[in-house]
């Protein structure tokens, strides 16, 4: 149902782009997710001014939940100032004219792609992650059938022998990003491509946590005080990326994600990945004042 | 180090987007007219309105302009347009035996009835390099647009051509259509799971990127599947599009639209055991003039029906349709361009751990009873 | 027959708006989320806050059923979202008036194990809501969302329509997503995936 | 009563269907006969009197037909063999009563020391026991050693025959149907095979024979029940036989 | 009949199994009295009907019958790969053998699969999965048992894969590249391995040399003497099944036609068509 007066006329589309037909169709199934932690579930995914791949499930859900008085972040990689993040903010901005921010405390919708942010979040933000393959079991099954029918049996058997036969050839489990994980007991999701380091963040949380894959039209969520818990072995235990003797070059923390870049003399740096709180922190120390807002 | 800059990313694609435009037009030559692309570059814009599920000549012809010819770019640009466009009404069935025809031929038959109609194609034309079109001069345009050769183009061809594959169906050679699924799913309105309802299967490949299904296509009839296909009738042309007059409840004429469509006939028909062995039929249509779409959709149709078990990649249906669209697949090709870092440093931290594992413990077998 | 066509309800904000406190509410499930005021005029009995839930998510793409069936309010919702009225079994959205025994609530989608999400979603309209302990019926709320535990008391709510809901939950994760609101606005979500545990309170 | 095996009135009739009817073949009718523990009966007659028969439906590999055959069990309870559960009879067939016909059926590839020792596991016994008492009864069975440790299917008849009646003896059965256990033997294996059935029967077991060597049976049993036709002609004392 | 007993490990109860539609005759119309389990006047095929037994522990049962006979639908339907039209099967392990385990959801009868049973198919590579290395098909079967210690289950499948003579070197090798008798072995060390009260087998010599089947057997045998686990063992191949039962039900045209002592079936056939089967045989 197009409604004539809702039309920005500069440039011709409807409040947060989508058609309210679209933002239903997400919405309901939103709703779904949350009531079924950790069930993908299936939507019409409309196409986006954004490529296929480049978030346009994190979009497609933050346009249908967004309202004009949210306060919105956008980040890619931890990283506010991203190409991506910056050309997703200008959709955003550009077709629903909210407030945006970097200052993580002050969002109320954080739109991201592969981070948590390091600031702990709130009951009253919402987390929208995008996610390019919401299916945890593409490591051992690519039909999306198939994988159906093992989420419907929670049969998991074959992840867990991929972690099993991980051991036994690298003596570790080499997944790095997206590290499988059981929601509320029964469903395994991919938690986007975040660092092992974010995966705990979405256990027990305060905040609801909503994933969107546009390309391969599912939703899931963790809702908050929600158990998520990464498949490990009693005897090989998840770990974490390993940072430890490490700080940041810029802010100087340590215990937060680094980045590593090569110094172009044969050594490495490291830089916090979360540039709004390595700006924080480092504001701090230096006695300045939190330059957060936009 | 590019992405490491925490703010300047407006900037840098603001750039960009000036440079693309600077790079369109640096030649110095007149712009490009939207109309003659849509008029010049048919194929073009037939294809671009096929990957971009919307039938506007000129929108299409637009973003081709826009896209610098990159046919998927344009596809897509079409494609998000058309995901804002309300939809309003749902056209009723067309009929492709009243199909106004433009070219229409048969692979299977020596002569069919009606004829076979070759008209404009470049099948029997050698691939030379045409050097009389660097200079093409308007006056000769005209006069060839003046003479010959236009009263060809179906002045007295008749009003409909008796369908191939109807004369097959009317001696039991070639299955009956299947009346199961006469329902019409939306695949942009709904999701689905497998195997596709059949509108919604002939949907998603109508919308199919052209090289993507060819390559399937062949794969299947070169050897990986079992369906050796006939073209039993490829037509293209006009067919009138009626929707059903919300006031007055019967069919309002809205306009015609240029379609391809091509009757694949594939070996006997897996059906129930005992029955007659018959002929089946895999469908292709598509908007505009692109046969050669049409022709693998026809032949990818058949193929995702096949009950093999041992199934070649083109006769998964699953498959097939998750990775025939030229927009989710360009898009995520070309996503790896995005910034990885952070996943790339934890699957660092994980192949280091391991390197260190090995250089501890070379052999080492964890716990032997 | 000539049925109102809510003409002040914003489709895009107040929809968004109304949206924004499901989410939080089904997110949280025994958290009590205040709706905004709506100027609307359901029929007689339909209250204004489950309209505005219908309004919310229905659309043509969508089914509902009304228990115990009323035709007002079917045509109601009918004309200003589009959907189309369905036998309870088939419906994806329910309007329940609480406190009326609807026993063909029963027989409300509960999905398969393949497609969970089919379940039905139910609009119960309830007396009022609180988080206070009061009369009525005392639920206790535990699971995803619930930090610990969260009491409500609800009235207006036939203690069989609550059994029968919960029985339609017992094989998680099949089963219906339910929504609570009472006449002053205040919302409830009581999704599948909530243990709940109730008693009468008097 | 104490007999410890009491036959009345057993009736086998073999009913073979072919294309279109069904053909009644006897096998043995009214035969009545009881035995007390520790008594050797040997049948005798003619090939095709049924001897076997009576052997067969004892065992229960032949459903009788009619009659009853009552058996005494180890602890006391009397169970008529020919109507008892198809689960007591593979009870009583693994504690107590044993069966040996001339063709040995076992598993290839299986070594003859495994063959006898599974016996005694499948009765409880520890796989090491087990084994060492295969090799004494295939040392008094008088089997090369060099052969324990292979498979019978390789074995010359007259060793397999003995690994047979080894893999019945070693679990000293309360009764022993013997289905002409010294067949085609040579008289060096015979005398073993005689000595072996005399220790067991020494030990207190309870046997029937079937020997179409009268000469073994001479040696080896108390009575003989002659059968001609199916029918039995007479109960003997074996001296009398003599 | 087997007697009522009450030590039983598992009891079908007149178990139905038919595809298609149905109609009131299929039942009276099919069978081996009418020789077809293709119901005349509705096509429906009647692949079992009526079938009732009890295995006890310890217990081999052999099911014997043509291709076609309803043998392999029966063990599918006991290992949930297929969901009966009818009838009830009891397991002592699970509610106390009181509760049917067809009318279980999915996700219990999942449940009961995964800790009660294993499956040996005739073709091994539908119980094991060619690449998963051997220790990682044992480790699945483990896994899915809710056992998830990595020692543990590295410890567990180097044992059973000694047990049925897989070598110890080859333990992290994909069965993809093994001999169809070692594949074989790999699928009972793996059907083995959480121990289950109940064990299928389903023609699991077919297609081995003569002496790869020995071992096979051999190997059955003897975990059945060693861990008194009760089997139910399908073959159409009566040497098999004389190795390995104690007792076997004939099946024909979907119906058991005969059950009894193996020896019994094999020398005393009663049924017209056990004589048949058997003489065929020798």
């Amino acid at each position: 149902m197009l409604n004539l007066r809702t039309i920005e006329r500069k440039h011709g589309y409807n409040f947060a782009f989508l058609d309210e037909n679209t933002k239903r169709e997400v919405r309901r199934k939103t709703l779904k997710a949350v009531a079924i932690p950790g069930h993908q579930v299936p939507f019409a995914s409309p196409e986006l001014p954004i490529a296929r791949g480049w978030g346009t499930g994190g979009l497609q859900v933050t346009m249908a939940i967004i309202g004009p008085d949210d306060v919105l972040k956008v980040i890619d990689q931890g990283c506010d100032g991203g190409v991506n993040a910056v050309n997703i903010r200008k959709l955003l901005v550009k077709t629903t004219g909210v407030r945006t921010t970097f200052a993580t405390g002050e969002a109320t919708i954080v739109q991201t792609r592969h981070r948590i942010p390091e600031e702990k979040l709130r009951a009253d933000q919402i987390l929208v992650l995008q996610v390019p393959i919401p299916e945890p079991l593409r490591f051992v099954e690519a039909s999306m059938a198939k994988t159906r029918e093992m989420h419907a049996e929670m049969d998991y058997s074959r992840m867990w022998v991929f972690l099993y036969e991980n051991i036994v050839k690298w003596g570790e489990i080499t997944i790095g990003a997206r590290y499988p994980s059981l929601v509320n007991g029964r469903y395994l999701i991919d938690p986007s491509p975040i660092p092992r380091w974010d995966v705990p963040k979405l256990h027990m949380a305060d905040t609801l946590f909503l994933f969107g894959a546009g390309r391969e039209k599912r939703i899931y969520a963790v809702p908050p005080h929600t158990s998520v818990e990464p498949l490990q072995f009693d005897d090989v235990p998840f770990r974490v990326e390993d940072f430890a003797g490490r700080a940041c070059l810029r802010c100087g923390a340590t215990g937060t994600f680094l980045n590593e870049i090569f110094d172009g003399r044969g050594g490495k740096l490291y830089v916090c990945s979360d540039s709004y709180n390595c700006d924080a922190v480092k504001a701090k120390r230096e006695g300045t004042t939190d330059g957060g807002g936009q | 180090m590019g992405y490491v800059a925490v703010s300047g990313g407006s900037e840098a694609i603001a750039g960009a987007e000036e440079l693309v435009k600077f790079f369109r037009l640096r030649g110095g030559s007149a712009a490009l007219a939207v109309r003659q692309i849509r008029d010049q570059q048919r194929l073009a814009v037939d294809k671009v309105m096929g990957e971009g599920s919307l039938y506007a000549p000129t929108v299409a012809a637009l973003a081709l302009k826009q896209a610098e010819g990159d046919s998927i770019e344009a596809s897509f640009i079409l494609r998000a347009y058309r995901a804002t466009q309300p939809r309003r009404y749902t056209s009723l069935a067309v009929d492709t035996a009243a199909m106004a025809i433009v070219r229409r031929i048969s692979g299977a038959f020596q002569d069919i009835p009606g004829g076979q109609v070759l008209g404009p194609t470049r099948d029997y034309s050698q691939r030379l390099v045409d050097f009389s079109l660097l200079d093409e001069k308007e006056q000769v345009i005209r006069a060839f647009l003046a003479g010959a050769g236009l009263d060809a183009a179906g002045r007295d061809l008749p009003d409909s051509f008796p369908k191939v594959v109807a004369l097959l169906r009317a001696e039991g050679l070639l299955a009956p259509p299947e009346t199961a699924d006469r329902g019409l799913r939306d695949i942009t309105r709904e999701s689905l799971g497998f195997p596709y309802p059949r509108s919604a299967k002939l949907q998603a490949l109508a919308r199919g990127e052209t090289g993507a299904m060819m390559a399937l296509a062949y794969s299947s009839i070169r050897g990986y599947g079992d369906i050796h296909p006939y073209l039993g009738e490829l037509r293209v042309g006009y067919v009138k599009l009626y929707i059903t007059h919300p006031a007055l409840a019967k069919p309002a004429y809205v306009g015609k639209v240029l379609v391809t469509e091509a009757e694949i006939i594939a070996q006997y028909a897996a059906g129930e055991k005992g029955a007659t062995p018959r002929l089946s039929l895999g469908y292709g249509l598509c908007f505009g003039h692109n046969e050669l779409k049409a022709i693998s959709m026809g032949i990818l149709d058949r193929t995702t029906r096949s009950k093999a078990p041992q199934k070649a990649p083109a006769e998964d249906e699953e498959f097939v349709l998750y990775h025939i669209d030229g927009i989710e697949a360009s898009g995520f090709v070309a996503h790896w361009k995005l910034p990885h870092y952070v996943t790339f440093q934890s699957t660092l931290d994980r192949l280091r751990r391991s390197q260190a594992l090995k250089e501890e413990a070379p052999d080492a077998e964890p716990q032997d009873d | 027959m000539s049925v109102l066509f809510e003409a002040a309800f914003n489709r895009v904000f107040d929809s968004q708006n109304l949206y924004r406190r499901m989410l939080d509410a089904i997110a949280r499930p025994g958290k009590v989320v205040a709706l905004p005021c709506l100027d609307i005029c359901p029929p007689s009995g339909l209250s204004v806050y489950a309209s505005g839930l219908a309004f919310t998510l229905l659309d043509g793409d969508t089914s509902f059923a009304i228990l115990p069936a009323s035709e007002p309010w079917q045509d109601y919702l009918t004309v200003n979202t589009g959907a189309r009225p369905a036998a309870p079994a088939d419906a994806e959205f329910i309007l329940l008036a609480g406190r009326e025994y609807g026993p063909q609530i029963t027989v409300a989608r509960r999905g398969d194990l393949l497609a969970p999400e089919r379940g039905a979603t139910i609009f119960a309209m309830v007396d009022a809501i609180d988080s206070a302990a009061g009369g009525g019926l005392r639920l206790t709320f535990a699971g995803p969302g619930v930090d610990g535990r969260a009491a409500v008391s609800v009235t207006g709510l036939n203690v069989a329509n609550l059994e029968n809901i919960l029985s339609l939950n017992r094989e998680y994760p099949l089963g219906v997503d339910c929504f609570l609101a009472d006449r002053q606005g205040r919302l409830v979500a009581m999704p599948r995936s909530t243990a709940v545990q109730w008693e009468v309170v008097s | 009563m104490n007999d410890l095996l009491t036959v009345h009135g057993l009736c086998k009739n073999f009913l073979l269907h072919r294309q279109h009817d069904a053909k009644l073949l006897t096998g043995c009718s009214d035969v009545s006969f009881s035995l007390k523990p520790g008594e050797f009966m040997g049948i005798a007659g003619p090939s095709g009197a049924g001897k076997s028969t009576i052997i067969k439906c004892i065992y229960r590999t032949y459903l009788p037909s009619e009659g009853e055959i009552f058996y005494r069990t180890k602890d006391g309870r009397e169970v008529d063999l020919a109507a008892a559960p198809e689960r007591d009879i593979i009870s009583l067939r693994r504690s107590e009563m044993s069966y040996v016909s001339q063709f040995l059926k076992v598993i290839p590839r299986v070594p003859a020391v495994d063959i006898l020792a599974e016996q005694l596991v499948a009765r409880g016994w520890r796989p090491d026991g087990a084994r060492e008492r295969a090799r004494e009864y295939l040392q008094m069975m008088n089997i090369d050693p060099s052969l324990w440790d292979t498979s019978p299917v390789t074995f010359s008849g007259g060793e397999q025959q003995r690994v047979n009646l080894a893999r019945a003896l070693i679990t000293q059965p309360r009764l022993l149907l013997l289905d002409e256990p010294t067949a085609s033997l040579d008289a060096e294996t015979k005398k073993i095979v005689v000595q072996a059935l005399l220790y067991l029967k020494k030990q207190g077991s309870t046997m029937i024979g079937v020997f179409h060597d009268s000469d073994v049976m001479r040696r080896l049993v108390d009575r003989v029940f002659t059968m001609t036709g199916g029918r039995c002609r007479s109960i003997t004392r074996m001296q009398e036989v003599v | 009949m087997a007697a009522a007993n009450d030590a039983f490990v598992l009891r079908v109860n007149r178990l139905t199994k038919r595809f298609g539609a149905g109609c009131p005759s299929c039942y009276a119309l099919t069978g081996p009295a009418g020789e077809t389990n293709i119901c005349p006047r509705c096509g429906s095929i009647v692949a079992c009907h009526d079938v009732s037994f009890d295995l006890e522990e310890g217990e081999i049962l052999g099911i014997v019958g043509e291709s076609g006979s309803g043998k392999s639908t029966l063990v599918r339907c006991l290992y949930f790969d297929e969901e009966v039209t009818d009838g009830e099967a009891f397991l002592a392990a699970y509610g106390g053998g009181r509760v049917n385990l067809f009318a279980a959801t999915a996700q219990k009868k999942r449940h009961v699969r995964n800790h009660l049973m294993g499956m040996v198919y005739q073709n091994p590579l539908l119980g094991i999965k060619p690449h998963f290395t051997a220790g990682g098909n044992v480790a699945e079967k483990l896994l899915t048992a809710d056992i998830y210690n990595y020692a543990g289950i590295r410890t567990r499948a180097a044992a059973l894969l000694t047990r049925t003579e897989i070598p110890r070197g080859r333990m992290d090798d994909f069965p993809a590249y093994f001999s169809g008798g070692m594949q074989q072995r790999v699928q009972i060390a793996k059907a083995l391995a959480n121990n289950p009260p109940l064990l299928f087998l389903d023609e699991i010599t077919i297609g081995l040399d003569l002496s790869v089947q020995a071992r096979v057997l051999d190997l059955v045998k003897e975990i059945q003497r060693e861990l008194g686990i009760a089997m139910l063992a399908v073959s159409h191949d009566l040497g098999v099944i004389r190795m390995l039962a104690d007792r076997t039900a004939v099946m024909k045209n979907g119906r058991i036609v005969e059950l009894g002592l193996t020896d019994q079936i094999l020398e005393d056939p009663q049924h017209r068509y056990t004589q048949l089967l058997v003489q065929s045989m020798l």
